[in-house]
């Protein structure tokens, strides 16, 4: 038997395969075992009410998706009272994503978050689609430190900050969330994209633009989590394209110690199940007992090229 | 044996999931064509209005990445089948297209909230138009088995692509057949006629599905009747079972405008709730 | 008969379909009619000498592909006593690209480069091998203003500019591009991948870190030239993941005036021919007498959904 | 009709490009597959050790994104026809191996420089291992057809690995099996038997294909006995016309180690003229 089990801090879980925020919800139960995964992060919750954006949300493109939901949200109470509960039965950590237009709002919401049966904050300091043409807190190390701070002065739980791909130096975000007291980081969100409907002239997006997540932004993901591991010591939580066990393992390698699963879900509802399945025959094939031992191992000592 | 590789068809999830060997996949004209699989039990309970979600393979070019919500046309679980009706427009139904018998997809489902049919109707009125006949066609035998009169009002471009056998299935049905071509699916002459069968046999209910003219009279006319009515809505998914927020539509709800999604919410919701028109890609 | 031609500054295209740099050579002559293309762009060449990366230097990720050639290089003189007369009996302008180190080396390229033959110098500052970590020019406005005057005051050719995606602000970027005095703008370039193979837990790539292209990228390419649309007046040319010629429609109507087609080209050698007919085949259908007219029409006015 | 859709088989374009029909895709053993493509003339004119560039199709969740380059086998321009041997390891490979008889793939060809068999060659001593016996097995045929004699060192795992009767294509050939499983294809032993065979009948040339062992042997017996080889190599390669750059391999030329590109420069080089090993991945 493989040990699954790995550690996020001081978040122990069953599992390194949990759901990506806004790509998962309670509804998953009518498909498969909620118990079998790592974690449960929920849809990023904001203290405003939101209605979300415009329709069409979703686009379909080469392997990939693009979606401009934008954080619909009914509220903080409304989620310690009526989301909280609806996972009191299960027994994978709880993580409540959150996400605020200031500084301000996002370390009330997270403080306002921090009621038992949550095991753990998800900062969404990245969502590509809030605010005028996706600009976002972890486009720059200032204001995700700024951000990452101010949560955590007012939240004990775990810290994880999910940084966006849409930055042109994703290691000095990590290093400023690191800084900034985050417990681990998410590397990453969606990636700002858009299509073009050929018909009406449209973009395919009722909010033109949209994050592109699925199988297409992997290898973009994967980079920025072997980066962020050379430069940070806290855990990297991998996320971006991840449809198979097999691309857990690349992950793991680069550097990521648990990872999240968004749009795979979409396609197999059940997708984490069998990703779980597909790591634990990798790691029995390979002879690899514990599924920790993979983390940060890839191996890039350059065999030199004799010539 | 009617199921390859049952992936959670079980009974503690009632959402079905399977991968469905192809019966036959036959072109109905130049557009429609109709696909039958063979399905597991867990997959056969649908009702009317349900749809399931199907992994189109890709085939030809056509490469699709997001599943395809695709209604229920016909039920018949004593044949262990699951039918569609699908218009061939895009990636998904090009792919769909290219299925010959033995093929097997992946499906999902049953669906979503389908129309309601009281015990007590004695008559139903449906307005379709285009593939919205296939998601309201399995409300014909499911009422006329409860002893349910149906007047029907299809609308085609043209006496070709009307489809009114593949609607009545062989009931009993009143068929009142409107086209583009003659002008007689124009809207004046389409309440025209509704009004009369509102006049003479004033239904239960109104059927209809996603045709924002068709949509608007019927919402004028259920008010003016006083006929409640439902309406079958589309709207572009990717998880189809209520976690990802991407099917909304807005809908009136205790005198509030809310956002509803289509694949957990609907697909058929109370025609008068429905706000606002529908604008695709 | 639909006009595909195109005009990019000063210079008249006969149609908008070029290939990208590196992605094209004149061996391609050996499979189809180099001179049905719109303009001839050449692989980037530097003033140092320089061997390229480490082998492997091309790994396969879903719709897309990831290089790490590093701009191998015989030098200026090479090129335009060798490079240069090659193209001499074809029509398309020639369009040279030029990379190099520094700004100075930059500018000393580009004067070096502005021979007869030469159409128009492109100025890779966007590739993402040659410096640590993926550093290019194009990163920042000011790097990128730095390197488009000297060379702006070197050459008085067309000088285009090549963005790189891997930027937190592509606005900005392309606004200093177009201060600076580059005669048109191409977005973009490859996106930072990475992959690691599985067998041997090595990264696919010698050089670890590659540049992503193909399908997988147009979703954000096309986003980066809709942007850059948005802020900057002279043309653009849009790049990345083009592969048929409705893409190349969605390209021009999110802004651009003309395209590069690279990766196609390794899966069907002759896909520009292709892409041209196809594009060529959609105006006939839609009566769109003149290609140019696509340029910038995508309507984003937003059609309020009534509610 | 032996094409489909020829691209540019024009006689102006020396490289051809075109969908060809598959006549025959069948197991070897375990590992190995041998597929019969019917081909336009434009393709039928491979030299042994040229190449083409496949678009394996996506099949059975394989998508491989780029074209797979893959030695011509055996070539029977007489046939309409060009053949491979192919080793079934991943994404290319297997999709490949779901081809059927009558399914079409993109094909472009023959490319790059084959095998130097000089007119007045005697005598050609092969050492084959591996699928590079695909690569080497052409040689065979043409070499007979000129009279000249051929000694084959082909090393395998075990005798049903071995494929001899794949690479003399019956054809009157002295082959020296060598295995893993007894031992005798260590390098010592090899090196023994080699020259045994130098000794004894003293070959015009010898050729090779890309494993790193033997490669290194015959250039050491190559400079010693003073005859000439060529080796055939790999690379990953993404264009496989010059283009990309991606291919190279480093090569001794005028005293200096340069980078060549495997799919134009070679995939044939001179033996004593490669530098270096090489890893794959
Ligand atoms: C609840 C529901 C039931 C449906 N039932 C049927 C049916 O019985 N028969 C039938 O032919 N079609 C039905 N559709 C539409 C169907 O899902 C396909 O979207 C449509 O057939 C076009 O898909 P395509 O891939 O061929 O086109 P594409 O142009 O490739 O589609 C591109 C994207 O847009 C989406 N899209 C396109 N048209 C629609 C649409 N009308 N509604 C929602 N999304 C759309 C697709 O799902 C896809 O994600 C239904 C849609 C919904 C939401
Ligand atoms: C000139 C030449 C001739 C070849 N002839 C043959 C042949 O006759 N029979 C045969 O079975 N194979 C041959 N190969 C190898 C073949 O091209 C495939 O790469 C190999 O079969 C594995 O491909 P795959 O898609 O199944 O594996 P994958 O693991 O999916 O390949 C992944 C990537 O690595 C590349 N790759 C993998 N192995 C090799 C390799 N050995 N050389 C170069 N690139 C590789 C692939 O092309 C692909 O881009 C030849 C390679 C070259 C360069
Ligand atoms: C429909 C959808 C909704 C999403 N909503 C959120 C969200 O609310 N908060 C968040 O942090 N990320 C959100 N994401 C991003 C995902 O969590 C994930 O980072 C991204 O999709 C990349 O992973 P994937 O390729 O596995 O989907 C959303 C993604 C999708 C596709
Ligand atoms: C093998 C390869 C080599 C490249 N070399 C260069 C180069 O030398 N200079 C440059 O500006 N861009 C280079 N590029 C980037 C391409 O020009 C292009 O911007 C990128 O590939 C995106 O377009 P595509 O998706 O159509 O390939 C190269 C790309 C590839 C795949
Ligand atoms: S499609 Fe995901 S919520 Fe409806
Ligand atoms: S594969 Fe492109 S140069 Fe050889």
């Amino acid at each position: 038997m493989v040990d699954l089990s790995v550690r996020v801090g001081t978040l122990a879980l069953e599992n390194p395969v949990m759901p990506a925020s806004g790509c998962f919800s309670h509804e998953f139960g009518q498909v498969f075992d909620l118990d079998r995964l790592g974690a449960l992060v929920t849809k990023s919750v904001t203290p405003k009410l939101r209605k979300g954006n415009a329709i069409p949300r979703v686009a379909e493109v080469s392997h990939g998706m693009l979606n401009s939901i934008g954080i619909p949200s009914k509220g903080i109470p409304h989620f310690v009272n009526e989301v909280v509960p609806l996972y009191a039965s299960h027994s994978p950590p709880l993580v409540a994503s959150v996400s605020a237009d200031t500084v301000a709002e996002f370390a009330d919401a997270a403080a306002a978050l921090s009621v038992p049966g949550v095991a753990a904050i998800e900062a969404n300091i990245s969502c590509p689609n809030l605010e005028a043409d996706g600009h976002a807190f972890a486009m720059t190390p200032d204001t995700t430190h700024a951000a990452v701070s101010a949560i955590r002065q007012r939240t004990s739980l775990p810290l994880w900050a999910k940084l966006t791909p849409n930055t042109g130096d994703i290691k000095a975000v990590a290093r400023a969330a690191e800084t900034a007291g985050a417990d681990a980081i998410v590397v990453a969100n969606t990636i700002l994209g858009m299509s073009i409907n050929l018909n009406t002239f449209r973009p395919t997006l009722g909010n033109v633009m949209g994050g592109l997540s699925g199988p297409a932004i992997k290898p973009i993901a994967l980079r920025m989590v072997f980066q962020c591991a050379e430069v940070v010591a806290i855990p990297i939580i991998g996320c971006g394209g991840i449809s198979t066990g097999e691309d857990v393992v690349e992950f793991m390698l680069a550097g990521a110690t648990a990872v999240q699963v968004g749009t795979a879900s979409f396609i197999h509802a059940d997708a984490m199940i069998r990703i779980l399945a597909e790591l634990q025959a990798f790691c029995e094939a390979r002879g690899i007992a514990r599924v920790a031992e993979l983390v940060h191992k890839a191996r890039v000592e350059h065999e030199p090229i004799e010539w | 044996m009617p199921v390859v590789q049952p992936i959670a068809a079980r009974a503690d999830f009632p959402v079905g999931n399977a991968r469905c060997v192809v019966r036959t996949n036959r072109a109905v004209n130049d557009r429609y064509r109709h696909l039958v699989l063979e399905a597991p039990p867990a997959l056969c309970g649908a009702t009317p209005g349900q749809f399931f979600h199907l992994l189109c393979p890709p085939a030809a070019g056509n490469d699709p990445f997001l599943r395809r919500p695709m209604s229920v046309y016909r039920i018949a679980p004593d044949e262990h089948a699951i039918e569609f009706l699908y218009n061939v427009v895009g990636a998904g139904t090009r792919s769909l297209a290219a299925l010959a018998a033995g093929d097997t997809l992946s499906v999902m489902g049953p669906l979503g909230i389908g129309f309601t049919i009281g015990a007590a109707y004695r008559h139903i009125l449906m307005v379709a138009r285009g593939v919205g006949l296939a998601t309201m066609a399995p409300v014909v035998p499911w009422a006329r088995r409860r002893g349910i009169r149906v007047t029907a009002v299809l609308s085609a471009r043209s006496p070709a692509d009307l489809m009114a056998r593949e609607f009545t299935q062989r009931e009993d049905v009143r068929v009142h057949p409107v086209f583009d071509q003659d002008g007689s699916s124009e809207v004046a002459r389409v309440e025209t006629l509704l009004r009369a069968i509102l006049a003479e046999d004033r239904p239960d209910t109104m059927f209809t599905c996603g045709s924002n003219r068709l949509m608007a009279l019927l919402q004028r006319l259920g008010l003016e009747y006083d006929v409640p009515g439902e309406i079958a809505l589309e709207q572009q998914m990717a998880c189809a079972l209520g976690v990802c927020l991407c099917c909304v539509r807005p809908i009136k709800a205790a005198g509030e405008i809310v956002h509803k999604r289509v694949c957990c919410e609907g697909p058929v919701f109370d025609l008068q709730q429905v706000a606002g028109t529908w604008r695709h890609g």
